[in-house]
């Protein structure tokens, strides 16, 4: 279950066609998540965004999370990869794999996982746009469960 | 641990700006417990309502005990994702 | 927002790659499913199966609910491709893309999208293992909605 | 449509395998609603009761009209994915 902080850019399909390729014949589901910056947020034009961590404990959040989800849910396998670093719009910044024998499990786990990481993982988001810059101070709402 | 290791201290994101640094280093003998770290470091900043505490990278909360050698992070909500 | 019958072999991340291209810097969050061939069915071993299905209707029925998802739920598209014909173990028989500003608006879509496919799009499996050939007759279930 | 033309029939995966054909074509004299479709085909096998319906590539029910020329089809639950 491997989970990278990376300040390089992240190839979100093609490292979750890679991680996959074992489970190919003994998981019938995988359901993956990828967020990406987007140019805008909430009507304001952005440019590039910095994502600050806490080297060490965000790594072990991340290590933390993949093995709560497989304890939790009956999946197989997690992928789970989130950017640090300066950001530009299209740029991925985070991805969510999982695998598992049956698609109910892959979905909970997956969504589980996004709003777990967005809620409990050592990261900040830092905006640039033409109005400035400013610190994300919360987060974009999940599904009600 | 021992109280004659200095408490490392982190500040991150907003908590970094407004505190105008990324790290200190505090005497263990003045803070038994985050809070008292804080308020050692930012005597005239009260620590925004918000703020999360960690000591040695677990999370924590304002009356959480630390001892010399301890390192003590304050950062604001998470934002990732 | 393709919908695609295919009896060639699927590629499913690379077309998800290419599929979110032109969506990086509009669309926050990318979900998807992707569905293939395991190699037992309730402990059983499967060496093949048979996809069939209704051509034209089965088309039409995937452009409907691709349609039907972006009428509901506010996604910006939708890739949606099935394999039919014969398929071995670890071929990709189903990929659900779903790009949307928000990942709520799209884990919702991309579920429902799959659920909805298992339950109204005329296609059937036939497998074929070392005890005889039979026919699916019932889909493993989702998550209670 | 006109009765003139017949109508085209399709049975797919096992109602192909327990009708013994995968297409058929009916006098549409003979058939006004999908279920007389059934029983002027297949006379000695009842229909199982999970069967779906569909009248040019639409769902329909036993009681749906027919007329010559539309496309009438019999298959098993869905089980794609």
């Amino acid at each position: 279950m491997p989970t990278i902080i990376s300040d390089a850019p992240l190839t979100a399909w093609q490292a979750l066609a890679e991680h996959g390729k074992p489970h190919a014949a003994s998981c019938g589901a995988a359901v993956s998540f990828v967020g990406v910056m987007r140019d805008s947020n909430n009507g304001r034009k952005i440019d590039k965004m910095f994502l600050e961590h806490y080297p060490g404990m965000t790594d072990q959040a991340l290590a933390d999370l993949a093995t709560a989800a497989k304890a939790e849910y009956d999946i197989a396998d997690v992928l789970l990869l989130h950017r640090v670093g300066e950001v530009r719009p299209g740029d991925e910044l985070v991805v969510i794999g999982v695998w598992s024998p049956h698609r109910a499990a892959a979905f909970s786990a997956c969504e589980w996982l996004i709003e777990q990481l967005k809620h409990r993982v050592p990261l900040w988001k830092k905006e640039f746009g033409p109005d400035g810059e400013n610190w994300v101070v919360a987060n974009t709402p999940g599904r009600v469960k | 641990m021992s109280n004659s290791q200095p408490i490392e201290v982190l500040f991150f994101a907003s908590l970094c700006e407004q505190t105008g640094r990324d790290s200190a280093t505090l005497d263990a003998s003045l803070a038994a417990t985050v809070a008292d770290v804080w308020q050692q470091l930012c005597p005239t900043l009260d620590m925004p309502v918000n703020t999360l505490m960690a000591v040695n990278q677990i999370n924590a909360k304002a009356d959480s005990a630390v001892a010399g050698g301890d390192e003590v992070a304050f950062f604001p909500p998470v934002t990732g994702g």
